[in-house]
């Protein structure tokens, strides 16, 4: 309170000040000190307060109805710095759960992590950004010994704190699994089964998960229910959508896989995204998947990392700079 | 020694009342405007409580004046259908009035001291106390 | 906004009569007038505007120090007003953050469930009571094939969300051990390893790991740094400590955990707990062990479940309904 | 057609300069008394962050006059290292403010439409309108 009375002092003088010049200085310096004010705990009411005392001290002839009309606009900010007060509890509160969380986040990526695999003549781009501050996206590379490449890529249908127990669920279980079984529809049966015995049945998870033979130039995968990804043609330059079926995991105890098959020439590229890039919304309107394409495109020429990057930023700006999905985009083009 | 004042709350004219008595003896215990106002609002929110939940009770003040301080406690007496989850009540943003720093929380921000009792079908009594700064 | 302009006619006259009469009445309508603003989201610059147009209305002649004054006024409500804005948007983000973790808790309980075993012979009381949404203890009953029971008993050091974690992995983790490894020595071992990896140097487990073996009439335990159970002997009537040693999950790659055996006769209990059931506190004080003991003896002809339930009730009552944090206690009597 | 004026973005006081021509140009828009003084700060939180982070910039002002709507932009154009992490700096409370509501989030809860351009190495733009209601 100490700082309040030094501060009534400057407040008299700026206000004095104003009164006098009506310039702009005096307002600016209203702002500066009414910032100090908040950062001292100090509730709108005691402004009103300070005012009508360095108003007093102005005028000493200050009329009576001037003086109740201040009363009256003291009381009226009450309220007010009532929900001040619990403004400053709720930012504790917040910033307590905050560091619990982002403690948790850490530990997340920590077990979640994965290294972009260097392959001869595959270049590959990843990008994965987490709407919130845990990721219920999930992406892994596995490189077999056989030089053979492995890709899961997740979605928990749901974000933030559920989703990321249940993404360290699947990575448990695919820890868990002989490196033999890398067969996409294997791996995702297997899948299936744990999330089924150990989620709740309102929790579903998507999941894309592709094995890149390079010595055959071939792309294996199956996916559950996941957003489907793209396929460019170099030779055609056209892209399609990879079409895919699969019950998203979770759903059925007994669920299979179908497998698919496809020859990558050189040139190509396999895109592979959640539905974080596809669902960008702009204001009240969602994006198309040709939006996406489109800045692939213009970008195309940009090695895999730098394309993957620059369409995060378009549509991080699209969105202005408020992800409502966890994003996460992978390219892979074949060099030669 | 204490001197009790009380003002019984049966319906809504009754918290003013208390205001007003509680605002008189906020002013000549010695607390300045803007105290009188916290005062005032605190004991709104007390009076409300009653008036809302208990359907009747009283709100009484005392002044306190120890060797080292002044001050000023007011009480709420009911025995209303009492509170069953005490935690919960005192949670920010429980009360039914959207959590506007109102209700009992919001009481024990404008005071210095907020202590509560409860019992299920006997009453609740809620004693406040601001001190003369 | 057209709410704004109803309520500046109702501001207009609460003030005049105020002016007037100075009455209580109207500081009450102020008051409500007040609450009726924050709930339709108007911030405080907003009442200062009110404020001198009522003012400008009442009095015509108003001069021009007052009104320039008010507009100073009004800039220094600007930042509150700000305040007031990021409190409603904290509000929300609070709400999603709790409904977040409440979710996440329930599926933590679905994950963790473990099913208190019947075991001829042997009486089994468990409790496990989280201080936060999430418990960071963890216990899990696994009955092999061969009749024996394992018994697991963990505490991560941390609480709330990111020890929820890391008693996932535990879970999984041990899900994933073949049924040959039960040796409590071997289990702690292996889950050492999988802490180290996984878990970031500053988080610690301690577990206990028992394995009784009905035919023979033992039990064997190994301990990791884990606060120690009790041994009722029941031929002398005594409580005794159950001594162990062995570091902490996570410390070092390499520990090595002793196992221990002990053959268990009729009337024997074996008392197990985390430290949230030793270190109750009494307002400043910390209970003793004994005291632990001392409740336990009291209501000893109890079966298991009673016995747990009692001792439960005890301490919660002692520290005022509110946990500082997760109890788990564990009793196995033999009954033959 | 707009037609813009600017500040250039120096020293503290260019920061005042800046206030008074964005409070002039939004008084002669059309603004009402509050709006003029959310006007004033928003600029004061551009200026100020050209002042602290970028060195040296400028504020503009174009007045927008569509058929249906009238407003103002205020565009804020820096050459200095530009942001690195534009989620961190439009989230609440990060600014070294501590989070009084200021910065680049309490600029864009004063204005109606903002957006944000910034290239590390090059600079950052910062376009904010606000329209007459
Ligand atoms: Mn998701
Ligand atoms: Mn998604
Ligand atoms: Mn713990
Ligand atoms: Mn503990």
């Amino acid at each position: 309170m100490d700082a309040l009375k030094l501060d009534a002092a400057n407040y008299k003088d700026l206000l004095k000040h104003y009164i006098e010049t009506q310039d702009e200085q005096s307002l600016y310096g209203a702002e500066q000190i009414s910032k100090a004010f908040i950062k001292n705990n100090i509730p709108p009411e005691e402004i009103v307060n300070l005012h009508l005392q360095a108003l007093a001290k102005l005028y000493p002839d200050l009329p009576a109805h001037i003086q109740h009309s201040l009363d009256f606009l003291l009381e009226t900010m009450i309220s007010y710095g009532l929900a001040h007060k619990e403004y400053q509890t709720l930012r504790e509160q917040q910033l307590e759960l905050k560091s619990e969380i982002s403690v948790a986040a850490g530990m997340q990526d920590t077990l979640l992590a994965t290294t972009k695999p260097v392959i001869d003549g595959l270049d590959i781009g990843v990008i994965s950004v987490a709407a919130h501050q845990m990721n219920g996206d999930y992406h892994h590379f596995i490189k077999g010994s056989d030089g053979s490449l492995g890709i899961a890529l997740a979605d928990v249908i749901g974000k933030g704190i559920p989703a990321a127990l249940c993404m360290s669920m699947i990575k448990y279980s695919m820890d868990s699994f002989p490196e033999e079984t890398m067969s996409p529809k294997a791996i995702l049966k297997n899948l299936n089964r744990v999330v089924e015995r150990n989620v709740d049945p309102s929790m579903f998870i998507t999941m894309f998960y592709a094995h890149y033979l390079p010595s055959e130039h071939k792309l294996r995968y199956s996916s559950a229910g996941h957003e489907p990804g793209f396929y460019y043609d170099a030779s055609k330059d056209t892209f399609e959508e990879i079409e895919t079926k699969g019950l998203v995991l979770g759903v059925s105890p007994d669920a299979d896989y179908r497998q698919y098959e496809r020859v990558i020439n050189k040139g190509d590229m396999v895109i592979l995204l959640t539905d974080g890039v596809t669902e960008c919304r702009q204001g009240d309107r969602f994006i198309e998947s040709e939006e996406v394409l489109e800045v692939i495109r213009e970008n195309a020429d940009l090695p895999a990392q730098k394309l993957v990057d620059k369409v995060y930023k378009h549509f991080e700006r699209l969105q202005n700079f408020q992800l409502r999905d966890d994003f996460t985009l992978i390219v892979l083009r074949k060099l030669v | 020694m204490n001197l009790q004042s009380c003002v019984t709350i049966q319906k809504e004219w009754d918290i003013v009342a208390a205001r007003q008595l509680g605002r008189d003896i906020a002013r000549k215990t010695g607390f300045g405007t803007v105290d009188q106002a916290r005062i005032a609002t605190a004991i709104s929110e007390l009076a409300r409580n009653i008036y809302l939940y208990a359907g009747s009770g009283k709100i009484c003040f005392e002044v306190i004046d120890n060797l080292d301080q002044k001050g000023m406690a007011m009480i709420s007496i009911d025995s209303g259908p009492g509170i069953k989850d005490l935690s919960l009540v005192m949670e920010d943003g429980y009360s039914t009035s959207g959590g506007l720093g109102a209700g009992l929380p919001g009481v024990k921000r404008l005071v210095d001291e907020f202590d509560i009792k409860s019992e299920e079908g006997e009453g609740t009594e809620i004693r406040a106390i601001k001190w003369v700064r």
